[in-house]
């Protein structure tokens, strides 16, 4: 009943961690200005999806969660991409 | 839980009474109750409205209904079908009654929860029967809320969308329940391949239910938000893409339809084993198989769109990936046969329900097969075939499996028998009744046949008459099943805790359960159907 | 199939192949299954069996079960995608016939405004069915020919047939459109040729006539601007009754009458500055070269011909 | 385990699962709308694209920002309560609410000034546009409105999260519902990680 074993992330982890968000928007924000065409959207998803990797590994602790957990995140993630791409079958070859 | 001088000991269902003692329970047995109590009245409710279809069906032209009666009518029966019975169906009731018994657990993680999401049910159920009445016209786009039709129909379409995202979200909330259950609330002991199959079957379910309705939900929230604010997501005329609602809504509801039948497999999977005395043939196979329905049923949505204009390869993809989900019903078939094969076999009626149940699964499953067919889906998408598919499949699969559960779970959830004649004998009618009713569909199918017709080709009445027939023969069987089970609610002879010599936790203690299930904790030493042990000799 | 459901059309048969293929297998499947357990309920009952064999499982026969139906689905498949293949590949030659469906009927648009309320076509002739729909999700199902699609706002769907009976079938709505969904229903009448050349000719007029290809190019590049189609004089002259009348041109080399004919148009439209209807000023008129290209000049120059001798 | 008598508090790790398997749905919630977007993108290039200038990417990205650093003092906050500092999880919620109420006010601004422009479904303006255009409003309002209604909750939970902390309810022993309140107001964040590029920076 009790969360002993937690771990505790640091404060100088959460200020670090807040950097690195901060500068990956700016990237992608400064990524739109260069004009790389069919790669933009390509681009401003990866790095999204890095931030939503970072947030999830430090801020919502998944780093420190057991395994089963983690593939859990990781599967629904992955089963969402599956279903736009089968989407896409659809709508791509039209 | 002491009390053995009493005459009648302490159970879950006298431990306190009074209606409101029932309202507020957290039990999850109690929970369970107030299900089968609801569902059983809206199944009664669509189940009449299917009958008046029959009826109007009995001859070609206009019998006892208008076409606009009719159309409202097949819109409610499907919607208060699978989303208030079916899909809610064995999980909400069965599930809730014998989940954290059968895992070794006092209740279920979350029992408020529980109870809430009992109450958002009812409150979305009775907003699908307030569709009907209220000031307008009755819904009349079928449960499938196709687009754009449904976004300018001028029926209640926003109340019946608002009642199936509302009970989505019920949904939802006993499937986050049970999986948590199930992962943190397990008896010591009890491995995770020392669980029984119907927990098993219900974790399967559960991860559709979470992962799958939210689907739903936005895309009804979608459709209303066009309807009310005309933002057309699918609306052509504002640029919106009907094709697209068609993708969404499938991507939940296929899915669904393995929340409806996952549970059933779960529910025979237990039948067998006990009625045999044999352990399951193939636990580990039957394990994987529903995990791989759960997860490759995710995939194949796009088979009810096949004649919607798809490209090509998304046809043939989506055909492919239908096929692949057979093989994983079929594993299971044949792992159940082998089960009873060289076991002791005892015909009573629980196992007679799961016996049909492989039967009706079997026909319906195989139809399913040639749906999945492109050039036979082709012939008979949208016909009376689809109709006899699903009933076979939902009714004969999923209402057989929901009828040997009760059957079997009966004397240890109220602690009486029912009569077993008078099961045999409404077992009889309604295996009879059921064939009749929905097998002349194949054929009128086939010939072409369409589904959602009011009125039809003077060359198909011998098939919709004989059809009708059938119904009110099922009608028969089914009131005769239902009586037995009311009446030896109270008459019946005392049950003894285990009846049919059960090994699963459930059989272990007595009947009906004591509030809290365990007066001890079980701890577990072996797997789930060892028929040798201490117990059962 | 035949005296069930006639094969009414060239797609039939592989569709019917397939139900054969997959009924057969489903009912030896049926029939076995349901063989087996009656004969387990016989052999192994209680009142026969107290000594239940406690087995549990056996890896070889898992596999047997997981890879057997795993082929026989796999066959299945590919029969219903032999029967479907063809279906999406319409041949070249096939006479378009435009079906519009709304609430609740059928219209099938054989172009000029002939619309007819039944699909009457020629037998043993490719037919390509252009489906529109012009409010909700409706559903073209013909039975006797195995073919069906959705009619979709917003959507050009199509299917195809070579009818291959004379005779007269059935057609249904298959997708809800609602309140008359079921009265939504129409027949398809297969006659010869030569009958329906004449039926066609008899056709009346009832719908739009929609323009000549060669005028909407005239019209999207703006020509009218300066031609009229009524002979009043603007900044061009005039396209009436243009094609084969005599013109004075004026050239470099001096006056000369021309034929309108193919060849006068086309270079008028390609090079407009070489030879000027008298009367008419030079270098109003840019070259289109890189604007139309053949086919567009061919188009053009049969609706001059064509509305010429409607006249 | 579950091996005591019944009572009010919920294991941690119980807990904590139960809000995890919740977030899931709520992915999937916004995960249908991630499929319209996608589809309708492809479908109207240009015209998601000419929509997309009418919205400011500055405000988009100053309340990128603020959800940014909101998460990171949730998770602070989060680290306060774990080291018995009650006092600062206290303030660091407390600034968590103060940057959510900002980026509410700024929602405010950009929504109100769309529906100055009458840029909003229905409007007379808006039956004039191209059908991309309507499309791209369309979902422009649904995702953010879902959006900043989950943040309205997110507040509300962390609110109660501070009453609970100054209660004491809420301590280095127990602090589940703290943690479960982070991880949704983590989940506005994701969410908004992915709409800010897919609605303001289209090029
Ligand atoms: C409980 C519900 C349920 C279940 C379990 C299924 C199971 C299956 N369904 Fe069905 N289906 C519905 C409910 C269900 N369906 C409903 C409600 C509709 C209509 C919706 C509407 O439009 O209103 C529908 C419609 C539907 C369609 C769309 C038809 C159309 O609109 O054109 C298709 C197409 O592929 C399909 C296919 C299948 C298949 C391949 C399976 C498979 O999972 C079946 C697998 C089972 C078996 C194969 C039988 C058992 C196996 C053996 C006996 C062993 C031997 C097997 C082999 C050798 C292969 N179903
Ligand atoms: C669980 C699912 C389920 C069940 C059990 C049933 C059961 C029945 N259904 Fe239904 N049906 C659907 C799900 C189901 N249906 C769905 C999803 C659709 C599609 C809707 C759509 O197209 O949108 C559909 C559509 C559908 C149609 C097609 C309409 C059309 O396309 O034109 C028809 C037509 O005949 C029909 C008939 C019946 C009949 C006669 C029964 C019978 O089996 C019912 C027989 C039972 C009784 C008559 C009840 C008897 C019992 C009592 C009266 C109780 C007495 C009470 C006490 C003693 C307490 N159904
Ligand atoms: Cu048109 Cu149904
Ligand atoms: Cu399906």
């Amino acid at each position: 009943m009790k969360n002993h074993d937690d771990h505790i992330t640091s404060y100088s982890l959460n200020w670090t961690v807040l950097i690195v968000l901060l500068i990956l928007t700016t990237i992608s924000i400064l990524a739109i200005k260069m004009h790389l065409g069919a790669y933009t959207v390509a681009l401003a998803l990866i790095l999204a999806s890095v931030k939503v990797t970072i947030v999830l590994t430090y801020f919502m602790h998944l780093k420190f969660e057991n395994l089963l957990l983690r593939l859990m995140v990781g599967g629904v993630f992955l089963l969402f991409a599956i279903v736009i791409v089968i989407t896409f079958i659809d709508y791509y070859f039209r | 839980m002491n009390d053995s001088s009493t005459a009648v000991p302490l159970n879950f269902l006298n431990h306190k009474t009074g209606l409101w003692s029932w309202l507020s329970s957290t039990d999850h047995k109690r929970i369970g109750l107030l299900y089968l109590y609801s569902i059983t009245v809206f199944f009664c409710v669509a189940a009449v409205l299917g009958l008046l279809m029959k009826i109007e069906k009995f001859a070609p032209g206009q019998t006892i209904m208008t076409a606009q009666t009719y159309n409202g009518m097949f819109t409610i029966h499907g919607i208060i079908m699978i989303f208030i019975v079916v899909i809610p169906g064995l999980a909400a009731v069965f599930g809730n009654i014998l989940l954290p018994i059968m895992i070794g657990a006092k209740d279920v993680a979350f029992p408020k929860l529980n109870l809430f999401s009992w109450y958002v049910y009812i409150t979305g159920a009775f907003l699908g029967l307030y569709s009907q009445f209220a000031h307008g016209h009755v819904p009349d786009t079928g449960w499938t809320f196709y687009v754009p039709y449904s976004a300018e129909a001028t029926s209640n379409v926003v109340i019946a969308l608002t009642a199936a995202f509302v009970l989505g979200f019920a949904s939802i909330l006993t499937g986050l329940n049970f999986i948590v259950t199930i992962h943190r609330m397990r008896a010591p002991g009890m491995t995770w391949f020392r669980m029984p199959l119907f927990p098993w079957s219900l974790y399967a379910t559960a991860w559709i239910q979470i992962l799958a309705t939210p689907i739903i939900g936005i895309t009804l929230l979608m459709v209303i938000a066009e309807r009310t604010f005309q933002i057309g997501f699918f609306d052509p005329k504002l640029g919106g893409d009907p094709v697209l609602y068609q993708h969404l809504f499938w991507i939940y509801s296929h899915p669904a339809v393995y929340v409806m039948i996952l549970p059933a497999m779960g529910v025979v999977s237990e039948i067998f084993p006990t009625f045999s005395q044999k352990p399951i043939f193939g636990y580990g196979a039957i394990v994987f198989s529903s995990l791989a329905i759960a997860f490759v049923g995710y995939l194949v949505w796009g088979h009810h769109m096949y004649t919607s204009g798809m490209s090509y390869q998304a046809r043939w993809a989506f055909s492919l990936l239908t096929f692949l989900v057979a093989v994983p019903s079929a594993i299971k078939v044949f792992n159940w046969l082998s089960t009873m094969y060289g076991g002791s076999v005892d015909l009573k009626p629980p196992l007679l329900y799961a016996i049909s149940f492989i039967f009706l699964f079997s026909i319906g499953g195989f139809t399913g097969l040639t749906l999945g067919s492109l050039a036979t889906d082709i012939q008979v998408h949208n016909t009376e075939f689809i109709v006899a598919h699903f009933h076979y499949i939902i009714f004969g699969g999923m209402g057989f499996g929901f009828f040997a559960a009760i059957h079997y779970w009966y004397p240890k959830i109220y602690g009486r028998m029912y009569s077993n004649r008078w099961a045999y004998i409404a077992w009889g009618i309604l295996f009879t009744g059921f064939n009749i009713l929905y097998f002349p569909m194949f054929i009128m199918g086939i010939q072409g046949m369409p589904r959602r017709y009011f009125d039809y080709d003077p060359k198909f009445t011998l098939g919709q008459e004989i059809s009708s027939i059938g119904a009110f023969i099922l009608i028969i069987g089914l009131i005769a099943m239902i009586s037995n089970l009311v009446y030896h609610r109270r008459k019946g002879a005392i049950a003894p805790a285990n009846p049919w010599h059960g090994v699963t936790l459930e059989w272990q203690i007595p009947s009906p359960p004591p509030h809290e299930n365990f007066d001890e904790v079980p701890v577990i030493t072996h797997d789930p159907y060892v028929f040798d042990h201490p117990y059962t000799k | 199939m035949d005296t069930f459901l006639s094969e009414g059309s060239n797609l039939a048969g592989a569709v019917d192949r397939a139900f054969i293929f997959i009924f057969t297998i489903s009912f030896i499947f049926t029939i076995g299954i349901t063989a087996m357990m009656v004969y387990i309920l016989i052999h192994f009952s209680r009142k026969k069996v107290k000594n239940p064999r406690q087995f549990t499982g056996s890896v070889k026969l898992e596999i047997v079960w997981t890879v057997v139906p795993l082929i026989i689905v796999l066959m299945m498949f590919y029969f219903g995608w032999v029967g479907f293949a063809p279906m999406r590949k319409v041949p070249a030659n096939a006479m378009p016939i435009k079906v519009i469906g709304r609430m609740w009927t059928w219209d099938f648009d054989y172009g000029n405004g002939k619309i007819s309320k039944e699909l009457v076509v020629p037998y043993n002739r490719d037919i390509k069915l252009n489906l529109v729909s012009l409010d909700v999700n409706h559903g073209l199902f013909i039975p006797a020919f195995r073919v069906k699609e959705d009619v979709i706002p917003g959507y050009s769907n199509y299917l195809w047939f070579r009818p291959i009976i004379k005779d007269t079938f059935d057609i249904f709505c298959t997708e809800y459109c609602g309140l008359a969904h079921s009265g939504m229903v129409s027949k398809v009448i297969v006659i010869d040729s030569l009958a329906f050349e004449k039926w066609l000719v008899d056709l009346k007029v009832t719908g739009d006539v929609p323009d000549h290809p060669g005028l909407t190019i005239i019209k999207t590049n703006a020509c009218l601007t300066c031609h009229s189609l009524d002979g009043t004089r603007i900044v061009g002259p005039s396209f009436k009754g243009l094609y084969g009348s005599k013109r004075i041109v004026v050239t470099d080399q001096g006056e000369k009458e021309v034929e309108a004919f193919d060849d006068y148009i086309k270079r008028s439209i390609l090079d407009p500055n070489a030879e000027v209807v008298k009367g008419f000023n030079k270098g109003l008129m840019q070259s289109y070269k890189e604007v139309l290209k053949g086919e567009d000049l061919d188009k053009i120059v049969d609706y001059f011909r064509t509305s010429v001798e409607k006249k | 385990m579950s091996t005591t008598e019944h009572s009010d508090f919920i294991d941690s790790d119980t807990g904590k699962l139960g809000m995890w398997l919740f977030l899931f749905t709520e992915l999937f919630l916004f995960g249908g709308l991630f499929i319209v977007y996608a589809v309708m993108r492809s479908k109207y290039s240009a015209d998601f694209h000419h929509a997309a200038l009418e919205l400011n990417a500055f405000i988009g990205a100053t309340n990128t920002v603020v959800l940014l650093v909101s998460s990171m003092t949730v998770a602070m906050s989060l680290t306060a309560i774990q080291r018995k500092q009650s006092n600062r999880a206290m303030g660091l919620i407390f600034i968590t609410l103060i940057l959510a109420g900002v980026f509410m006010v700024n929602k405010y601004f950009e929504w109100g000034h769309k529906i100055g422009l009458h840029l909003y479904p229905g409007s007379d303006v808006m039956k004039t546009l191209p059908h991309g255009e309507i499309m791209f409003f369309g979902l422009y309002f649904m995702m953010t409105g879902l959006h900043a209604l989950h943040v309205i909750i997110g507040g509300i939970l962390l609110t109660i999260v501070m009453f609970k902390i100054k209660s004491g309810r809420i301590n280095q022993e127990h602090y589940l519902l703290h943690e479960n309140g982070a991880l949704y107001w983590h989940l506005v964040d994701l969410i908004w990680i992915f709409l800010f590029p897919l609605l303001y920076l289209i090029t």
